[in-house]
């Protein structure tokens, strides 16, 4: 079996939640490296998305640092505005969103702005960005976090970015069509909704993690999916490509 | 023509003024023009209203320097650094004083903008539905959309206008036309919603080079009050074919900003204790001609003849 | 890379359906792909809802040959000759047969293609106010500013989805990737809000070509069915760049289309007795090769390099 | 006194509308060559826009046949597309917007659509192109029309354009904040607006011509304007610049 670091294993999770032809809004950091990696095994014809105006079919040649790097620029497929890009997302077109977050709730609600709530701030975050629009009009949504108690809660303390809300048609109540997160990559474990509530539940777990440990450090009583299992370690193929995208070793 | 080439500082001094609506570059991570962040940081402007989708770190910079009134965005920070120091220290412990923050998404401040430049009395989205931004923000309004025959909310947008927009741009002329390449964000939208449009341009060209491919202008020169002629004003962003992002300044932002003082001594001596932007420029050194993009991939031609 | 070219006759065949929605050019008097217009006629397709701000003679044309149900645009005539014949003949006398007419100005019809491109739920604007277009076409409701304070009264435009669009192009490469230069009118809008696009190119290019400048693109490949090489396609409109108009072609197309045996002569001549886009061409002969700009007012290089 | 024919003289009456630094809608034919006089005499800060999406400061070199000739996007200002461009009518940016027309009514209301109405169409006419749009949203329309009778008429049958509507205080009830008819330029005299009711009234008779000539080739009871005068003959700069600008002698 190949040798590979968490990381490693989340970018992989990511990349098999990208379909062949998709047209996929990417993000930075870990979702752009599983882009490339799902580009090079199993979606060679997914497109990629950036909200500062990029649309791409191979991903850039150089490590990035933000999505308007110059790298990111030179060979795309389109290089234009932001509304261009985000109204792909409001026609219904986006099939796969990536977004990361300071805080979720077990009903995948993710806040990036004030914890502690608006009225009440105890750490002011940087605010949405392109998330909120990225949660709420993506056909499906996967989330990428650090699994940590504080992190995983009950309730988040500001919705930034919705996800199922309140539960059962929270989503419809609220008037939003379709999407909601359909995964969620933490550093131990896969969480994906269950059941109409549409609530996380466990799905796998990491090699190396057992599901006690992740339950005992997610802030809700985490409940476990029928079929529950252990994330697959990463292939061969699916570690060269990673190799392939991630030259420098970034993520080793 | 109207020449409108002046110095950066002339074009702060005049063309900004305290309690502004401000945009400063409005492309997210590209062509941000900091050096206007710093002149204006140097000339002391007060309670401005920052404008942006996401401006990097630039708009923390004026936060912490008490040039600001009110943030109306969708994110303030530090993209490569994480959070933005100052503004956790003016939105949790008013340090310098309090902001007011209008939250809105990188969508919603989209089309805000959108309806600002081209006179839409509002626009509706599908956006931010479900999301606290509706409730944090009063600025927006619910309501049902007329064409549907079941009951389906939209959120009402309302239009957005700076009294400036300051961009960063690849070359213009002396009257203020400019060519722009690589993705734009908002910033063309911004510039058209704006009263008074500042261009802070890498390169200064003869008129007939922006006239020979009028597909690639951002902002027409009548739009344009005053060009500036700054090479790598964008620094420490980068400029799509000019310059690299200095991300390691970034990050020495991010780290010397965690405390007050650590913020004080950087603003001492990136902005205080230099001279406007040549003398930036300067103090870079060797660090800018490494960001410098030496390479050449030039896009094919384009013929304009029509005869 | 998926390969879409193949020839305009299947394009047509395979992606136009009778009572579909269609797009022919958008960008008002020029790159309007006629070879198009021609390919729908000769395969006698009916029943279609033409949608455009101004496409000058096309839409005239295709009304004369019984394919059109409904106009649903804010112009249809014949941009230097005047009148529409076949226009007049079918909203007068119903021949050859009745159409609906769905009334808009530009700018309305600019923003229902808008919002179709980008998801908005409808548009409101501030025109056509005071107009009877407002009366004449039921597809717009009246609301209230909800932001002002006094009654302001707004038009709400609902969206406009094209199920083809069909816009003339510079040059493609093989998986329908693009460059568009010059005024673009509504090309844009019309192709992000129509389920299928098909691109006719004066020229195929290696995909290198396109990417060397992604902010020339009008409309990024992954959203094109298919592409078509015709050289001079748009014929008689012009293409920026590539071709001048052919006005004398449009004055002929007039006069001989004043009374319905006249139009359908020329519709022998020019439609039904040449073999495709390829025969037409030949028929032209030297008349094409007048038209062709010839001289090179190349656009200032830009340079996207990133290293 | 120069030599010029009525169409030359419709050109300069026009150029004299418009000012320098204005933006200015020029639409095709007759106006465009009044933009370029204007430019070489008193209005060299003057900017024109065609609704296609091509903005200029000096105009096209060659003869036009429509706005989006390949003359009229070399060395434009500004290619880009329609809602830029009219977006600017709608922003309240445009100050001078140029239409013509088949019939117009003492109201300066502009019928391009439906002879006889929408309900019983006698002749179908194109339809607005962006004239509704340019007639509602610049801040001072300037029509340019044949003067007969069956084309000035007392009503129009469908307002494709509106002017004052209904008269007085008739733009504010339709809720349009600003504009109107200005001018009336035609191939006799220049009609404009006077009075709280805007009625179009003759302010100006061509040389040549009598204002009786005017009111009997006009549909309504056309008023004459305090001041009425004759509208003065071009003078040797504005010739000039028209040969400039019309260098095949087009409108001569």
């Amino acid at each position: 079996m190949a040798d590979y670091s968490t990381q490693e294993l989340m970018i992989i999770a990511a990349a098999r939640e990208i379909r062949d032809g998709e047209l996929v809004f990417v993000g930075m950091r870990l979702p752009i490296t599983a882009y490339g990696v799902a580009r090079l095994t199993h979606a060679p014809n997914a497109v990629g998305m950036f909200e500062g105006g990029v649309t791409r079919y191979a991903p850039a040649e150089e490590t990035l640092y933000t999505m308007c790097d110059p790298a990111n620029q030179r060979n795309a497929a389109w290089t234009t505005g932001l509304i261009q890009v985000m109204g792909h997302l409001q026609a219904g077109r986006v099939d796969t969103g990536f977004i990361g977050g300071a805080e979720i709730d077990k009903w995948g609600n993710i806040n990036t702005s004030y914890i502690g709530g608006h009225e009440n701030v105890q750490v002011k975050l940087p605010g949405s960005g392109g998330a909120a629009d990225i949660a709420a009009m993506s056909k499906r949504l996967i989330a990428i976090m650090n699994h940590e108690k504080r992190r995983l809660v009950e309730r988040v303390s500001y919705i930034t970015s919705p996800g199922y809300i309140n539960g059962e048609g929270g989503r419809a109540k609220a008037g939003i069509a379709v999407g909601g997160p359909a995964a969620v990559i933490t550093d131990k474990a896969v969480l994906r909704p269950h059941g109409p509530a549409n609530e996380l539940h466990l799905s796998s777990v990491h090699p190396g993690h057992t599901a006690d440990e992740v339950i005992e450090n997610t802030g809700w009583e985490l409940k476990t999916a029928p079929g529950m299992t252990e994330t697959p370690a990463p292939g061969d193929a699916e570690m060269t490509a990673l190799h392939q995208v991630d030259r420098e070793g970034f993520w080793r | 023509m109207i020449e409108k080439i002046c110095s950066l500082s002339d074009a702060v001094r005049d063309l900004v003024r305290d309690g502004d609506g401000v945009v400063i570059g409005a492309s997210l991570e590209t062509a941000i023009p900091f050096a206007a962040t710093y002149e204006i940081i140097r000339q002391g402007k007060k309670n401005l209203e920052m404008i942006a989708p996401i401006s990097d770190a630039s708009t923390d910079m004026l936060i912490g320097a008490g040039c600001v009134g009110a943030v109306t965005g969708a994110w303030v920070g530090n993209v490569s650094g994480g959070l933005g120091h100052n503004y956790r220290r003016a939105a949790e412990k008013q340090i310098p004083h309090a902001l007011d923050i209008n939250d809105y998404s990188n969508f919603t401040i989209g089309m805000a903008l959108f309806a600002g430049a081209y006179g839409l009395p509002y626009a509706p989205v599908r956006s931010i539905l479900g999301s606290d931004i509706i409730n944090s923000n009063p600025a927006f309004k619910m309501a049902t959309n007329p064409f549907s025959t079941e009951t389906e909310p939209v959120v009402l947008v309302p239009p957005v206008k700076p009294d400036v927009a300051i961009l960063g741009v690849q070359r213009a002329d002396a009257a203020g036309n400019n060519h722009y390449w690589g993705s734009s964000g908002l910033a063309q939208e911004a510039a058209l919603a704006a009263e008074r449009v500042i261009i802070v341009a890498d390169e200064i060209v003869e008129p007939d080079v922006i006239s020979s491919d009028p597909s690639r202008v951002l902002v027409p020169g009548f739009r344009v009050a005053a060009v500036c002629h700054v090479p790598a004003g964008t620094h420490p962003a980068p400029l799509t074919g000019r310059w690299q992002r200095d991300s390691a300044f970034f990050n020495d932002y991010h780290a010397r900003s965690r405390d007050v003082d650590g913020y004080k001594a950087w603003l001492d001596e990136w902005v205080f204790a230099v001279e406007g932007a040549p003398g930036y420029a300067k103090k870079l050194g060797d660090r800018l001609s490494a960001l410098k993009i030496a390479g050449s991939r030039n896009a094919a031609h384009a013929n304009y003849a029509a005869e």
